[in-house]
């Protein structure tokens, strides 16, 4: 066993300060890296150390895994912990942090390669039993094996590059005449992005439920599972809101989709925090989709209903403790629901918006909880993630915790950038998401509400103006005589314009 | 002294009628309140008026008299028009600043890929441009048929919201 | 069943705008009262409505009950939620809110009056079987009865004011010497303050804990109590911190003292939120101290534990609703802590700080809560209460609670006033109160610890004097060239000195 | 260009030996540091330096060149001594700026009695005045024997920090 006293975080934003606190509160030191962009950044000035690691772009800093462990030696960090994103399912990141006996808080190199590929992993869940969609177990070859293989499965079909991720290689096949050339394209599409044509093929499951469990395990062979994530509301297939318990759920699947996810896990001998995806059909059919190696964006709902904090479980584990819980004593308690705040034109096409940050008012009181990073006068980089802070509430039970959540994004003003906030707001206000009856096709299939203009009435657009008359004015006037050395004693100005004009 | 303010669409007439501290007497067109108005270096202004209290913020645009305001329940941009700004509006005639064959970035990014060079002819609807910004590229297309005339910025380099990148003739 | 559609608040500060959020989670409409000294303050910013009450002082503002029944009956307001102080527990106010058909959210005037009152308070309590603290029953109207009884129950004892509060009129004697002189001075004292010099004595309990429980009840005569709150760290007979459960407690002694807490409740047919407030000794034994007709501050750290809303629990019962939990279904889960921020000077007698607040950061992340109403650029008005805001933590156990309360106090930055921030963090390193082993007498024992000074080392010193070097001189150049009509684009500073100084 | 800078009781002088954008080679008297350095209009610093990060804020007194200063573990007072200050100094001598005799307000608040008048003979110890802020009365003392000779504020008024309340003979 041996005791952490220092770790380097391989991460940025708001998973990066995230980690921090919990070292804080564990009496571990910490040690930020930074690119070029990120100076500024309030991971840097929440660390106790902080190193810069090159340029702006993520592949010449955050992803420098030889520069990251040589700074962690220097510094003589004991533990790397590389948060989300990143390097954080890289296996041989994980393996040059072993060479160089540094800890990496995660789970061993071979774990990742075997979870990493699609296939392969697949195969283990075949193996430990666990539901797979129906489709292909290894990668086909050549386009014969392929148009047979979907023949038999029957359509429609998701087409998927063996070796893929974000989209790419990726197609879905409705109607029999498009089999052929849609194969073909997924093909080269394959090669030209991955250096390999491999593809498989599964059963497409239309509008579908993205409902993920987290577990943990430890170096003893314990293994756990903290119960569900309902992820469906998506756009453009990034989540922007994640709620437990899910409202598709009854005790009985959570039973056996908990028991599946903890089989998975140990199957693969799984220490530390991972995620079990799958998607379920509204007949609550479930499929193991895939598996996250590492911590999840959205794991503070979890942390809210079991009260556990899975960054101290993971740094536990990494230093060979066992778990201090059993399944049966763990308890799903109210309800948790977390919300994205994106720097993005929600009605524009969800396009990121990055700048700078004018004024923030963070949503505080019962129930509340913010992980964020950014501050006022902070300008958002465009070299990375578009999210600037995720809203996380709590209630006894869903129509508390929606309500609530309302409560904390109308409090929740971010100025001078774009975001997600109003678009976030009306879906607390969706019929559909209020009877907890959506999939995956939420967003979609609700954009005539989502999209609404939300209007203020005539009384507050006139105060708008009056505002901006007086912003005017009052811009005249700094312009004019504000030369002293010291800022005016009071900020709310209230004898500005007495000179001017008529008094009442 | 009465201004003109432009709110989204909207022209609306702006007059103080009478003041005493932050209690003011003002007509917006042809209504008038009376509100009692606090606000701040930030821009943060606290109105009450018939018994609401209204919270706005007026963010600063790069244009000069250029904000945008946020309240409660949405965003709207605004111009303060004042007798420098109707001069300058009337010498222009109601021609736009920017001319329409322009391209010009909606938000700050980085130049991925220029698939065009001076002189190329293009079609109505051809990506002359794509611009990466938080993990999200965007195409921008051409906006009429026609032959690009000038390129102002190249490959990899970074662009800041509202630049001029490409013209078409 | 009458639903309350809009609340006015009349109140000032955090506890306005954390009954307004509930408010707004409920979808109840809400109407601020503010004294001329509170114009920017937040509530009035939160709020749908506000509405001027008069000049600063809160005799002539929060406390004029007429004018705010009136402006409750002018905006049509079904009800008037008083906060705490002010006019929570003025039974006058309740019965004029009743003859004005608004509902004050509240117990009767009736209970109010009757714990209002110290003896009458006493009575109801020893009629309840409830143990109080030994001592007279009746006022004691004469100085020669005064000293008969004394010495009838032995020193030391404690002479209080029967109409008194504030420690007017009260006075500790532990020598026989003093008898005749302290109870002379104490009734002189009560006369004058209060225009009534009856006395009554108590049995002096030396460094007591405060332990306080708190129960609901409905109009239907249901009562339960939602465990207890340690409150025994005070500073000049104000509580600094509080927490949830009382190291001290045992589930027999929890038991029993909830359990005569629920007996009062219900022998005063008590309707809404209210506090039983005991002294307890170092054994255990415990005594009926008074009893609290209203919200408290530290009402959130319950909150917290048992994951109910309070302030919504008062709104519910006001409106006529049963209460929807029976005792044996509360539970307390895991561990509360909160934090009362006063701008003060700890180190120098605790003595008020008002001033302007420069910047804040507040703390974030995994189990913290605050609730507060300060800004940044908000001047604290001298008029009121020095606390601005209080700061709430809960974890699964009370050492983890500890270290997380330490990490959100070292989070917590507001400058431009002196706060408290620091002396609570050296609290929480204060082995007594580690160890759970502390009474009433806490900071008093611990002064050396709790006033040490903690200065940063001589780099950081010498970081500071590096800062103050370039603030002078970025100063100089703003003083000289800052005449631009718009802020400038960036505000983090890099370039500014390139020209005065060689490079490197 | 060295210039002194006084924490709390000790006086350090500060110098600039050479810079590149935000990096700073600066010597603090007989230390020289190599810097990162950031900071903005709100006066909050970053430094980094030997890998440690440094978060400093600066607030400004109503005195001219004197801040606060808060680190994450306490505050300093500071003052900045430049040529003007130390010619000020020098002229003045050592004289303290207010006199010893004087009583002023370490806190805004309001004068809830004075039970002295101009004129009386008040003995060290003596209560001169009393103040009320957020609640809590202070009473404050005559530093010394003497005569009432100044009375600056009434029962009722409001008082500013640092202000002249009473002076004594």
């Amino acid at each position: 066993m041996k005791k952490i006293t220092k770790i380097l975080i391989a991460n940025r934003g708001e998973i990066a300060i995230r980690i921090m606190r919990t070292c804080r509160e564990m009496g571990i030191a910490t040690v930020a890296v930074f690119s070029d962009a990120d100076r500024t950044s309030m991971h840097v000035r929440y660390a106790d150390e902080a190193y810069n690691i090159g340029p702006a772009a993520s592949i010449l800093s955050y992803l420098k895994s030889d520069k990251i462990i040589e700074i962690a030696k220097d510094c003589q960090a004991d533990a790397i912990h590389p948060g989300y994103g990143f390097l954080s399912e890289n296996a041989d990141f994980a393996r040059k942090c072993a060479e160089n006996r540094i800890i990496f808080i995660g789970p061993s190199p071979e774990v990742i390669d075997q979870m990493g590929d699609k296939i392969k992993a697949r195969l283990t869940m075949i193996a430990a039993g666990v539901p797979v969609v129906p489709g292909t177990t290894e990668s086909v070859k050549t386009e014969k094996e392929a148009i047979d293989t979907i023949l038999q499965i029957g359509l429609p079909v998701m087409v998927k590059a063996s070796a893929g991720g974000g989209g790419k290689g990726m197609r879905l096949i409705t109607e029999e005449k498009d089999i052929a050339s849609s194969v073909r394209s997924a093909r080269s599409e394959a090669l030209s992005s991955f250096g390999n044509d491999s593809v498989y093929i599964e059963k497409y499951i239309s509008s579908p439920h993205h409902i993920e469990f987290q577990i943990l395990g430890d170096q003893h062979g314990n293994v756990v599972h903290l119960f569900e994530r309902e992820c469906s509301v998506q756009r453009r297939h990034q989540k922007m809101l994640e709620e437990t318990p899910s409202p598709l759920m009854t005790p009985e699947l959570r039973k056996t989709m908990g028991g599946y996810a903890v089989e998975a896990a140990r199957a693969v001998k799984y220490a530390g925090a991972g995620t079990i995806e799958f998607l379920v059909d509204n007949d609550r059919n479930f499929y193991f989709l895939e598996m996250n190696t590492r911590l999840q964006v959205e794991h503070p709902i979890t942390e809210r209903v079991t009260g556990i904090d899975l960054v101290k479980q993971q740094i536990l584990v990494a230093e060979g403790h066992a778990l201090t819980f059993r399944q049966n004593e763990l308890r799903q308690t109210g309800h948790a629901i977390e919300c994205r705040i994106y720097a993005e034109d929600s009605d524009n096409n969800f396009m990121p918006n990055p700048g700078k940050i004018y004024n923030i008012t963070e949503p505080l009181g019962l129930g509340v909880r913010t992980d964020g990073y950014v501050y006022e006068g902070y300008e958002i980089p465009i070299h990375y993630d578009s999210m600037i802070s995720k809203l996380i509430v709590w209630a006894e039970n869903r129509t508390e915790a929606i309500d609530r959540m309302k409560r904390a994004l109308y409090e929740y003003k971010i100025t001078g950038v774009k975001t997600s906030i109003k678009f976030l707001e009306r879906i607390m206000d969706t019929p559909d998401f209020r009877s907890g009856n959506y999939d995956t096709n939420f967003i979609e299939k609700n954009k005539d509400i989502l999209h609404a203009a939300t209007k203020c009435s005539e009384d507050c657009e006139d105060m708008v103006i009056i505002a901006a008359y007086i912003e005017y004015l009052d811009r005249l006037n700094i312009a004019l005589t504000s030369k002293e050395m010291y800022p005016a004693k009071n900020r709310w100005k209230k004898y500005t314009y007495q000179k001017n004009f008529e008094r009442l | 002294m009465s201004i003109e303010i432009k709110l989204d669409k909207r022209i609306a007439s702006v007059e103080i009628l009478k003041q005493f501290e932050n209690l003011l007497e003002i007509k917006v067109d042809d209504k008038v309140y009376q509100v009692d108005l606090m606000h701040n270096d930030e821009g943060i202004f606290s109105i009450l008026a018939n018994g609401r209290s209204y919270n706005i913020e007026l963010v600063p645009q790069p244009k000069p008299k250029h904000f945008t305001a946020y309240t409660l329940y949405d965003s709207y941009d605004l111009e303060v028009i004042d007798a420098e700004a109707r001069y300058l509006r009337n010498r222009t005639g109601s021609a736009p600043l920017l001319s329409e064959n322009t391209i010009t970035s909606p938000m700050p990014g980085k130049v991925v890929k220029i698939p065009v060079t001076v002189g190329d002819v293009v079609k109505k609807g051809d990506t002359v441009i794509t611009i990466s910004a938080m993990k999200m590229e965007s195409e921008y297309k051409s906006p009429m048929d026609g032959i690009i005339a000038l390129i102002h910025v190249s490959e990899g380099s970074t662009v800041e919201a509202n630049q001029v990148l490409i013209e078409i003739a």
